[in-house]
């Protein structure tokens, strides 16, 4: 399998605090890595810097071997690399189907927009309410149509900033299928998740982080018996917020 | 010598309408178009008061509460229902700085008022002529402002409006109420403006458009200070009070071209540091 | 721009679109039918109405629901508040009105061109710098350059008449296109006969009425296939939320600068044809009350929504200029008390109705009642036409 | 809803008769409750709004033709909101009411339009007039913005315009008795080029004898002052050159020591002082139209800045002025009008209009009240109201009023005779005594043996 999106010596400093630092690592096309880390251990950062949406201050971030720093972040995404947000970001006023067309119409994409999108709507399981006003989905509605506006961009990569934060056990359920049907189709994932438990399901690869650097790196079960991790974790594990 | 005297009684009448100004935005989030209204309040009641032959302590007295009772009604009629929609508040006050402009046309029609000063005749400081109201009214704005500064940090009540100021979630935590407190703020931010506007009124001259200008003044100066901050506020009416003599004394024609140099300050500020001299990092 | 909006809109049963044929295929579609109701009618209107001075006025109305559309497809539609649109709107009618002073020998047209063309300059000027502001910000920076367009003028009072402004600039009956459109329609409404008896008056009024009511339709109605197309759900995601535009793939420069550019270039259009109807510029048409109207104006109709300041537009000036000065003659001796009474009204409408007056009536027009009510988007959600 | 209204308006009317005698602020706390509910239903008064009797003829003056032919409409307009569009209305009723009142020629019906003092609407006036009021001439106007706004509108309604209110000297701007401008007359004020020359003539001519000798320019930016102070510079240097000879080459020109400006809404002029006085200035003259003159002169009366303040301050021609100012030596002139016999009219005039309205007019209410006048004489004369007739009529114009005996050049503008002191209003100053009254001090003809007092602080050799 050939490596899809690479780390190299990732930076981010914020006057004083180093949020993220010298991370290194790739992900494999096809791959689904989870990352984890308690709050404040750098990811949301690190995620900022995968996608564009912050500048690290040293370091490269390349896909297929192509870097993605000198891009505008509409680039990057169109050069495929999308992303969620941990808050979820809608377009209230907008009806659901009109979400997801916004990344087809950015996109360029040819042929009916509405057809396409109600495709893409259909993939999270959100067809039925593609005429609703998005300001009246509920959590878990908005989590999947966070996630189909994502997919609209036609990702080889996607990005998810705590897909479960504030759902029900149910809702995460029937996310997970989801998600896990994006991977059957084809989708790289990188997802960043405090419930562990959900996550492990998910992933067959684990990144920990604290404090900006990587301290583990490998198979789940290991992974989350890494004595470093498990230090890091009791010595501040939070439930689910992380500053964004 | 001319621009120092003059420039630091400018400064000082500038900075009270600027103070309340940022007072609410730093507290309440709330960019309040109708600030300058409150300046017309306070000069337009004190005026109507002297009119009816009341003292001129009383009318004075009369134009700042009058002003505080506006921005009392505003926050409650008006602010509250749409405290969280940024856009929809900024149209709304902007609204109600036309109404009043409106109202104010309508009782005292467009022609320009005069209110008689506490003092009349002229006053010589540091070898500079003045007139002696110009002096009064920058004595007077310069004890209230360094009055409210002290309020501001050496009180409790002083502490709890900045903590709201400082994050809004946190500080309802420890049991303020942010909404009472913007309350409060913008009474007494109105309060202020309305102060300078009964202050400036005996050498300046009352108009129903008197609302725009200390408007886009403290508009500028807390954009320059940086929204929300106190001592950048302050510093930021020091740099355009004085500017603004110093391009009056110093340049050809300066009274006419004050006004670009200001816009042109203004726009440089939001192009090259948006959060402004002191600001925090822009929202 | 945070989605604050979200808490605003109350929960509605929803309708999810079920029970509808192909609902999906009128999502992005206001009713064309009552879209085209209002150009017909304004058309045919001088054939029932012999009024001039009504017709007048609604040509002044319909050059500010140019003014008040140009302003939404940025304003409205992106979010980013123009406080200074007056800037745009007196650089089109200025250059054009410098033009018939000291290029008399250029034509109408290529004036009307000019004039597009410095907005859309300044525009780009103003837009650049403007691109990372927001809100507030923005607000004072637009104000603060309508501001110094007017400092401006004083400075160089020689060419542009200072207070006094420039009279004289050429008028549409001197333009040999506006002429043209204004006499074929008078002759298509009114009848050749009928036209000929007219004095040079009533030419100049009826050429200005339909002059001004074409270059509406079609700026307006552009701005509609703009604002309902693919383009304008871009925009209206940018007003929703940068951060998930930007990651949904927008090229959010491109778009926020090209609607500042478009919003400019359509105003100094209006503007230079404002000049050419007036046959006059003077400073009203820069300062703050005009930027501070036209605010009024889309607000009450319906900001982002294109027809919301459309037709506002027709409401208020016609109420300002003609029906409030003959309902009663309290704003005859009051005028000021004509634009208090709209800022009031404002006021309230914001507070009760924020999307405006017109978006909702137009929605119960169309058809679609109770169900999408609460739906954020009117036009978006709007429709119901037969296909 | 048509009835509801109606009733509304009939509610409101009985209001106002009941109100009429209480406080204002009672009267307008009651309106002011009823705007909204009007506003509401102003839709409503489309239909009716044209039945229903003008509003802006509310004022006018001996609507009905009693007696003989045809009545002389005649629409009037100016902003109704400041002093000087006040002063055009009421000196246009006021000459109505008088002529009524005599009986000769035609009766004369005002239709007033407020223009805001904004051009567009100001247009809308011309327009309303020609298309609805179907009126036979126009007179009136404030500002130059707002004259030269309509004058387009004037040509194409063919509609004799008599301005009154503008000094422009573009008003009357390729303006003949054959071309499309032949419409336009002005009969006041005074060109601004025509009153630059005269105050050049009176600095150089009479300060010089007061004993000051250097001179200082403060003026309003505004377009009105631009070829007034351009005038002013190359004049004062140099009088005969700049006059062609009208001003004779034995009178010497004075020193200029420095120009300044202010903007119409300034409310500080210490700089301006400042920079003036310390160029040498002994005498600073002042050109502003605008309320900014009340600042302006309260400041120098308060500073004391060593120099004495004369000119143009159209603000310090009102009565309150001095109240607010104490202004005591500030020369004011050559624009305004006093209480004085200048011609036969002039006192007739201010008596009248005080009895009136209880105050003094302003210039532009003695122009339009000379404008009516002139109209009337002119349709007189001619026996006919259609507008070519009334133009030519116009032209022969030749007749004593309030500010002189009136005469039209071949531009249309009106002209004083050069060699009669009485004859023109431009020849007038007046200067602010200590108790608050204005004595005329020039010319010495009017000036009934007062003379020029050196204001407080300013010393002359």
């Amino acid at each position: 399998m050939s490596v899809l999106l690479e780390a190299d010596a990732v930076t981010r400093r914020f006057g004083g605090l180093t949020a993220v630092n010298e991370v290194t690592f790739s992900v494999e096309e096809g791959a689904a890595v989870g990352l984890i880390g308690a709050n404040g251990a750098g990811k949301t950062t690190l995620f900022n810097c995968l996608t564009g949406f912050d500048k690290p201050t040293s370091g490269d971030v390349r896909l297929r071997g192509k870097s993605l720093l000198k891009m505008a972040r509409h680039k990057v995404v169109k050069s495929g690399v999308a992303r969620t947000f941990q808050i979820v970001k809608p377009f209230p006023d907008l009806p659901v189907l009109a979400n997801v067309m916004v990344p087809l119409i950015a996109g360029g994409t040819k042929g009916d927009l509405r057809v396409q999108a109600m495709g893409v709507l259909d993939r999270v399981g959100l067809a039925h309410r593609a005429a609703s006003p998005s300001s009246q989905l509920s959590e878990g509605d908005l989590k999947r149509l966070e996630m189909a506006r994502a997919l609209a961009t036609k990702p080889q990569l996607l990005l998810l900033d705590e897909p479960f934060a504030g759902l029900s056990v149910a809702e995460i359920g029937v996310l997970s299928d989801t998600i896990r049907q994006l991977r059957a189709d084809g989708t790289t994932l990188i997802v960043v998740e405090h419930k562990i438990g959900s996550l492990l399901q998910l992933v067959e690869r684990v990144v920990a982080m604290d404090q900006g650097a990587v301290i583990a790196d490998g198979e789940p079960q290991a992974v989350m018996r890494d004595p470093a991790v498990v230090t890091a974790y009791l010595g501040g594990e939070a439930t689910t917020h992380e500053q964004h | 010598m001319d621009v120092l005297v003059q420039g630091a009684l400018t400064s000082a009448v500038i900075a009270l309408v600027a103070l309340g100004f940022s007072l609410v935005y730093g507290v309440g989030g709330i960019v309040n178009l109708a600030h300058g209204s409150f300046f017309m309040i306070g000069a337009y009641s004190a005026y109507a008061m002297s009119e009816t032959g009341a003292p001129l302590l009383v009318s004075a007295v009369v134009g700042v509460l009058a002003a505080t009772l506006a921005g009392v009604l505003l926050e409650r009629l008006v602010i509250t229902p749409i405290r969280h929609q940024e856009v929809a508040v900024l149209i709304a006050t902007l609204a109600v700085a036309i109404l009043v402009q409106s109202g104010v046309q309508f009782f005292y029609g467009g022609l320009e008022r005069q209110l008689p000063g506490f003092v009349s005749g002229a006053v010589t400081v540091f070898g500079v002529t003045l007139q002696q109201t110009r002096v009064l009214a920058g004595l007077v704005a310069l004890v209230t402002i360094v009055t409210v500064l002290l309020v501001l940090t050496r009180t409790p009540t002083g502490r709890m409006v900045r903590a709201v100021a400082q994050d809004e979630e946190a500080s309802r935590l420890i049991g303020v109420r942010p909404e009472r407190v913007t309350l409060y703020v913008l009474a007494i931010g109105a309060g202020l403006a309305g102060l300078a506007g009964v202050l400036t009124a005996p050498y300046g001259v009352l108009t129903p458009t008197m609302w725009l200008l200390p408007l886009t003044q403290a508009f500028a100066i807390v954009i320059l200070g940086g929204l929300g901050s106190i001592p950048g506020t302050v510093l930021a009416s020091v740099v355009v009070g004085f500017l603004d003599r110093f391009v009056a004394f110093n340049v050809k024609d300066g009274d006419i071209k004050v006004g670009l140099v200001t816009v042109a300050v203004i726009l440089a500020t939001l192009v090259l540091r948006p959060q402004g001299f002191l600001g925090k990092v822009a929202r | 721009m945070t989605s604050t909006k979200v808490a605003e809109q109350p929960a509605a049963p929803s309708d999810g679109g079920s029970g509808r044929p192909s609902p999906l295929k009128r999502l992005l579609r206001p009713n064309p039918l009552i879209l085209l109701a209002l150009p017909i009618v304004l058309l045919y209107l001088p054939r029932f109405v012999d009024n001039t001075t009504l017709l007048q006025q609604i040509a002044v109305a319909t050059i500010f629901v140019m003014f008040a559309a140009s302003w939404d497809i940025l304003s409205g539609y992106t979010g980013q508040v123009n406080f200074g649109h007056a800037a745009f709107i007196g650089t089109g009618a200025y250059t054009v009105a410098l033009l018939s002073k000291y290029q008399p020998d250029v034509s109408n047209e290529l004036a009307l061109l000019a004039a597009v063309g410095a907005a859309a300059l300044l525009g780009l000027l103003i837009g650049i710098p403007c691109l990372r502001l927001k809100g507030p910000y923005l607000a004072l920076a637009t104000l603060s350059v309508a501001g110094a367009l007017v400092q401006l003028t004083f400075i160089f009072k020689t060419q542009t008449g200072g207070e006094d402004g420039i009279a004289g600039v050429k008028t549409v009956i001197d333009g040999s296109l506006t002429n043209t459109i204004g006499e074929g329609l008078s002759k298509l409404v009114l009848g050749p006969l009928t036209f000929s008896g007219l004095g040079g008056f009533d030419q100049y009024i009826y050429v200005s009425y339909f002059v001004t009511l074409v270059f509406m339709v079609v700026m307006v109605g552009g701005l509609m296939l703009l604002g309902y197309g693919k383009r304008g759900l871009v925009l209206r995601s940018i007003q929703q939320d940068e951060l998930a535009a930007e990651a949904a793939g927008v090229p959010l420069t491109r778009y926020k600068l090209g609607a500042f550019v478009l919003s400019a270039a359509c105003a100094g259009l209006a503007g230079g044809l404002y000049a050419q109807v007036r046959g006059t510029v003077a400073l009203d048409l820069l300062a703050v009350d005009l930027s501070l109207l036209i605010i009024i104006i889309a607000a009450f109709g319906g900001a982002g929504s294109i027809i919301g300041p459309a037709i506002g537009a027709y409401v208020v000036v016609l109420l300002q200029n003609y029906y409030l000065d003959r309902a009663t003659d309290l704003f005859v001796e009051h005028p000021e008390l004509k634009i208090g009474t709209f800022a009031l009204l404002l006021i309230i409408v914001l507070i009760v109705q924020p999307r405006g007056i017109v978006p909702p009536l137009l929605q119960r027009l169309s058809g679609r009642g109770s169900a999408t009510r609460a739906a954020g988007a009117t036009m978006v959600e709007g429709g119901g036409a037969k296909p | 809803m048509e009835n509801v209204g109606l009733g509304v308006v009939a509610w409101v009317t009985t209001a106002r008769g009941w109100y009429e005698g209480e406080h204002m602020l009672r009267k307008k706390w009651a309106v002011a409750c009823t705007v909204v509910a009007m506003s509401a239903l102003a839709a409503c008064g489309e239909s009716g709004g044209d039945v229903a009797s003008d509003p802006t003829t509310g004022a006018s003056a001996g609507a009905s033709a009693a007696g003989s032919g045809e009545t002389f409409k005649i629409g009037v307009f100016g902003p109704e909101q400041i002093p000087q569009g006040e002063d055009v209305r009421d000196g246009a009723l006021l000459a109505a009411k008088e002529l009524n009142a005599k009986g000769e020629g035609p009766q004369v019906e005002i239709v007033f339009c407020d223009s805001e003092a904004k051009p567009e609407k100001a247009i809308a006036c011309i327009t309303k007039f020609a298309q609805q009021d179907k009126v036979q001439a126009i007179s009136g106007g404030f500002s130059s913005a707002e004259t030269l706004a309509i004058l387009d509108t004037v040509k194409r309604a063919k509609l004799p315009y008599v301005s009154a209110g503008a000094a422009a000297p573009d008003v009357v701007k390729g303006v003949d008795s054959t071309g499309p401008g032949k419409y336009i007359f002005r009969i006041g004020p005074v060109n601004s080029l025509n009153l630059a020359a005269d105050m050049c003539l009176t600095v150089t001519t009479k300060l010089t004898k007061e004993g000051f000798s250097k001179f200082g320019i403060l003026h309003e930016d505004a377009a009105f002052a631009l070829p007034l102070v351009e005038f002013l510079n190359a004049c004062l240097p140099n009088p005969s050159a700049a006059t062609k000879g009208a001003i004779p080459a034995a009178v010497k020109g004075v020193e200029l020591v420095g120009t300044e400006k202010h903007t119409p809404a300034a409310t500080d002029f210490s700089a301006q002082f400042k920079s003036l006085k310390d160029k040498g200035a002994d005498f600073v003259i002042e050109v502003n139209s605008t309320q900014v003159g009340i600042q302006l002169g309260k400041q120098w009366a308060t500073l004391k800045p060593g120099f004495a303040l004369g000119g143009i301050n159209v603000s310090g021609q009102s009565s309150a002025y001095f109240d607010v100012t104490k202004a005591v030596g500030e020369l004011n002139g050559p624009a305004g009008i006093v209480r004085a016999a200048v011609s036969e009219k002039t006192i007739p005039f201010f008596d009248a209009f005080m009895a009136e309205y209880k105050r003094d007019p302003l210039y532009n209410g003695a122009a339009t009240y000379d404008g009516i006048y002139a109209l009337h004489e002119a349709a007189a004369r001619a026996g006919a109201l259609d507008a070519d007739t009334l133009v030519t009529e116009l032209e022969k114009t030749d007749r004593v009023g309030v500010s002189g005996v009136e005469k039209f050049n071949e531009q249309h503008d009106v002209i004083y005779s050069a060699t009669d002191p009485k004859a023109g209003l431009s020849l007038l100053y007046f200067q602010y005594q200590a108790d608050g009254s204005k004595k005329i001090v020039y010319p010495e003809s009017l000036a009934d043996g007062n003379t020029y007092q050196a204001p407080p602080g300013v010393t002359l050799p």
